[in-house]
């Protein structure tokens, strides 16, 4: 048995763990870096400990002091999250070997599927399907050739120290190819200083879908499902549902079996998610594994009515899974949008400063695993995510309708959110369709701007009569008027543009 | 007292009436009446003709954003006297600001696109400030001469440090 | 079609149906008195008209000035919520005759139902059972004698014109019942100047249990099982669950039957609610019916995942309930716990004052219908229910458990609340077991009080030093005390005495 | 600083290192460190040898409401100064206001059950106030005798008013 849990993690995803270490009268253990004294999972934990100052590499990653803080509270376990130190198997190892409980993967595990070319030659193992493309940088404009035409086109031109769509070319037919290779590869001598080239499948209209899959120590390996989870900017997901608009149950089926088969292959215990491409064909491909509880886990925990982590616990207690041996029958539809501290309309710029006020969603359908708290700063230091909103209905139209509802709820003073621009994706026709895929979101990106500058007449009679109002508070003789500030940012100079158009 | 009110290219006039202040507001020409409300120190609630309005309202640029059914604006205000020096052309200027480049997040320069006396378009790239874990593309607000680079790259700055200055 | 919607009331349930509203694209109008200007209803409500002053018979049942709101706003419906003018057949009427529709049942049934005589009358011609016991006063000690034996011992005497326990005297043998029915007529009379005596079957340990009803115009009656409601303080309920820890299948079967029949008997249209007492035998009594939406309603929303109002509105609209043709399968379990602005250690006194401050709880299973916000003044002119916490579970335990998990993160200063009274209810063994019934917050209320008082060391240790950190903020110069204010009240004083214990 | 802290029946002293104030707080004799941070006007996050610790508290009665654990406890607060006036016997009594019962809330007096002259007991009926649809019984907080009723059954009276008085 648990009793005691360090989760050496901060935010959203700690504070959901302490309460389900609440629930289940197991003590929480939090760590927390200089800046975060007074953060909500400081607040919520049992115990809580100083690991160091702002930087990750300093406190969150302080394997050290961390270390000390497994003594000093005498955890018996620890809960790694997400990110951090969650997919770090020399950790796994330290932690285990001064005698507490992972709750994750085995290291071996851990690492194994950290490599991206192991766990792609796992899942050949199996029969499971990967992206068609050379393993090795291509030599020469033959070899490029030969290969695209085995695996078929289009094709993708890509270097190997690539990211972000830079050095990437789609070519459609073969007389294209010895162009695209050069300048690829000129382009990424350039941009990254390695002119390694590769080529793979060009998938059209990919969608990003996951299964969440889930190991006991008994030899079960079970499938919870899918996550569809295509809508991205700069390759983060910021909205998911399940079940995906796009799977239908045959194709659903063969991503379980897939992702079950690749995940007994590995011997894997506990939470994790198998990731794939599906391209508008339902041609599937496996992506890669993650080997911890994914962000986007609550949705998957709406339909099937379980708490993943509570069965994280069990699996590392040694317990069978509560899972029913029967199929599982989710129920409904689920919605998650994470919201960040950025603004979507100004290339997903962060936000930093102190939160002011704060009012969060209620009422039927919602949930809401925030990681922020009123008077709080946001700083630079971590990923700006301040929390999940996740909405359940009986059916996808109705958890539409909530996520609007409730987004509209929010009230944030002191920072810029997502909220606004996840609002107006929710509203887009493609969404509300259905019909997406991993570029609709660049796709609709521009109609999305422009709708975020639209205001309604009555609405802005109500913005002036607000800022009068304001006007009036902080300036109590009428005719003393506040200076101009002197300071002005190009964000904010953006904003003011926009607002003149 | 009549307020003016600038949002974009939207202006409106009102009339505050001194008896019913801090709540009677009035839309000039149409006489509409409003009951506003302040809820917390950035929050107001507005009823206009029974129409229900949420407001949070913080200072911004020496004007007001101004947050309604999760759209925020700009608004600028504009009382009796500020609209009298304004006909005559007495309005302070804050353009001498406008070529001032600050940093709204502290982070690190990760590059500079921009070398002192390049000619800059307005929107032209001009560094790359890296916050949060993320890559942050900053452009220019205006188009003008490159007067003077305050950094270089590899420098951590601090909120609201000035990176460089572009003359209009 | 229904396309705006005039909500006569006030508080959570104001709120609740203004959130179903918005999901469905509904225009909102709220009514609001002097006091409520700022009240969460009014802000969310997309138009809100002022109605009169404070008190209820001034404005929110001020017919008149509704009536006119109705024109004004153009509204197409009429949802009354609980309370105030929802089982008013009059003002159903009046709805009706201004051309809207009135979400509840036809007025007639209203008044049928509203008659406590009338409807025992229905439940009996449709062989449903009631409490046994005499229809009109009794005269002289002999019939008095012969009724009791008809009915069987133990009788409960009790006073016409009673209430809260006041000339209700319980007779096991028959040769008390004299005494007893001389000793209640004279309380009686001194207390309601009526002697009018009335002899029923006493319920060993009775349970109050309620089956949620629905009907189209279509003729479907449907029962969505049943609401478990024992747990009540003065008469009220406190803390409500579906299902019933003490009802097996077959009861249920049985209750929900009856129930349906009832329904169908008064020609019944939208939600209504069914209550019953069910002694320890299982013995179950038809009590009577409320036609409108139920304060605990969403104790069933949350096991059979629908929302009730929006099937209300269905129903109004002419449309199919959207339940199954198929017996509905409820899933899990779900609590509800009633926040009331009141101490349960001080005798339920009744707290005023402005929210300073306010954290909801949040996170998996958790449901809040709150009425409240933050700098609300909260008068003593209505109701002080502040809100509902509901929370879901797989089974009655993991429910339990987040009921406790999120009790304990909810955080109000300014006034006092029943949160820490409800704590303690749900902690207790008696809850817990699942073995409770109406006298049971009786019976515990004194051990209750107990453990209210109960502090661990550490725990005052932590206020012994909150409480100097703050002297020392509101005492800039250390050696300067506050003097000790003027004022001092009972129950301050009580508070400040238990502490001394 | 010396403090001593008055919880119930159980007495606290601590000390408080001008150094380090307002974070650093001692209990005497055992040498605990404590971190204690303000959030807000009425809340407090306290750590204490790595406990966790959320107080919400207010000020109350010339001490202080102090919750945690959703546990209301009243604690009293004195500092060097106070201790020595205790010792000597000189601190301030606010016994002659215990035998005033004043009304925390809003109401209607709707039965009164003494009359002036009475000798009242410790915890007797008082009388019963109707507030938010509910009847209030207060008891008397104290034992003496009925001095003055400064109302009759029926009257509406305000939150703070004066009710009655009694001689201890």
């Amino acid at each position: 048995m648990i009793h005691k849990i360090l989760i050496t993690n901060r935010g959203e995803i700690a504070v959901r763990i302490i309460r389900t270490c609440r629930e289940l009268g197991i003590k929480s253990v939090a760590v927390f870096s200089d800046v975060d004294r007074t953060a909500p999972h400081v607040l919520k934990a049992d115990e809580a400990y100083n690991i160091g100052p702002a930087p990750s590499t300093d406190s969150y990653l302080n394997v050290q002091r961390i270390l000390e803080v497994m003594q000093i509270s005498e955890a018996d376990a620890v809960h790694p999250g997400y990110g951090f130190l969650s997919e770090n198997a020399d950790f796994a190892e330290t932690v285990i070997r001064a005698g507490l409980k992972w709750i994750g993967p085995p290291p071996e595990v851990i690492r194994l599927m950290g490599d991206k070319m192991a766990a792609r030659n796992l899942a050949v193992s199996v029969q499971a399907p990967v992206v068609p493309g050379t393993t090795e940088p291509i030599s020469h404009i033959g070899e490029a050739l030969e290969r695209a035409n085995e695996i078929g086109f289009p094709v993708l031109v890509k270097a190997a120290g690539g990211g972000g769509g830079k050095g990437m070319r789609i070519v459609t037919h073969a007389d294209e190819l010895e162009a695209a290779v050069n300048r690829a590869r000129s382009e990424a001598a350039k941009a990254f200083s390695d002119d390694r080239i590769y080529i793979e499948k060009y998938l059209e209209e990919p969608h990003h879908i996951e299964i969440q899959v889930f190991a006991d120590t008994h030899g079960r390996v079970v499938s919870l499902g899918e996550r569809e989870c295509s809508i991205q900017r700069r390759y983060q997901k910021i909205i998911e549902e399940t079940p995906s608009p796009f799977i239908d149950s045959q194709l659903r089926k063969k991503l379980s079996e897939t992702a079950v088969e690749i995940t007994r292959a590995c011997r894997y215990t506990g939470a994790g998610t198998v990731e794939f491409l599906v391209d508008k064909y339902k041609n599937y491909y496996f992506l890669e594994m993650n080997t911890r509880l994914q962000v986007e886990h609550p949705v998957t925990e709406m339909v099937i009515g379980f708490d993943l982590v509570k069965e994280q616990l069990r699996v590392v207690e040694g317990k069978r899974l509560s899972f029913p041996d029967k199929p599982l029958h989710p129920r409904g539809h689920a919605i998650e949008c994470r919201l960040y501290a950025e603004n979507g309309f100004k290339n997903f710029a962060p936000s930093v400063g102190k939160i002011l006020e704060l009012d969060f969603p209620q009422g039927p359908g919602v949930r809401l695993d925030e990681g922020v708290r009123a008077g709080q700063e946001i700083t630079p230091y971590y990923d700006p995510l301040l929390g999940k909103l996740i909405t359940w209905g009986r059916n996808r139209t109705e958890a539409l309708e909530r996520m609007l509802r409730s987004l509209q709820e929010f009230h944030i003073v002191g920072i810029e959110t997502s909220i606004p621009y996840c609002l107006l994706i929710i509203g887009h026709e493609s969404f509300r369709a259905g019909k997406y895929c991993t570029k609709t979101l660049e796709e609709i990106s521009g109609s999305l701007e422009k709708q975020g500058e639209q205001l309604s007449e009555n609405a802005a009679i109500a913005a002036g009569v607000g800022a009068i109002r304001r006007d009036i508070i902080s300036t109590p003789a009428p005719a003393a008027k506040t200076p101009d500030q002197n300071q002005c940012s190009p964000w904010s100079l953006q904003g003011r543009r926009n607002g003149l158009r | 007292m009549k307020y003016l009110t600038t949002i974009g290219a939207v202006k409106l006039e009102f009339e505050v009436n001194p008896d019913t202040r801090p709540f009677g507001i009035e839309l000039l020409k149409s006489s509409v009446k409003m009951d506003c409300r302040q809820l917390s120190p950035n929050s107001f609630s507005l009823l206009i003709d029974g129409k229900s309005y949420f407001l949070t309202i913080t200072e911004n640029d020496g004007g007001y954003a101004v947050t309604v059914n999760q759209k925020t604006v700009d608004v600028f205000v504009q009382d009796e006297t500020g609209i009298l020096l304004n006909k005559y052309g007495l309005s302070d200027s804050s353009s001498d600001t406008l070529g001032k480049i600050f940093v709204p997040i502290p982070g690190l320069i990760a590059k500079l696109f921009v070398s002192p006396g390049d000619i800059i378009e307005k929107d032209q790239k001009l560094f790359i400030l890296e916050a949060m874990k993320m890559e942050n593309e900053f452009t220019s607000p205006v188009a003008g001469t490159l007067s003077s680079i305050f950094v270089k790259t590899g420098d951590t700055v601090n909120k609201g440090t000035l990176i460089m200055e572009i003359t209009i």
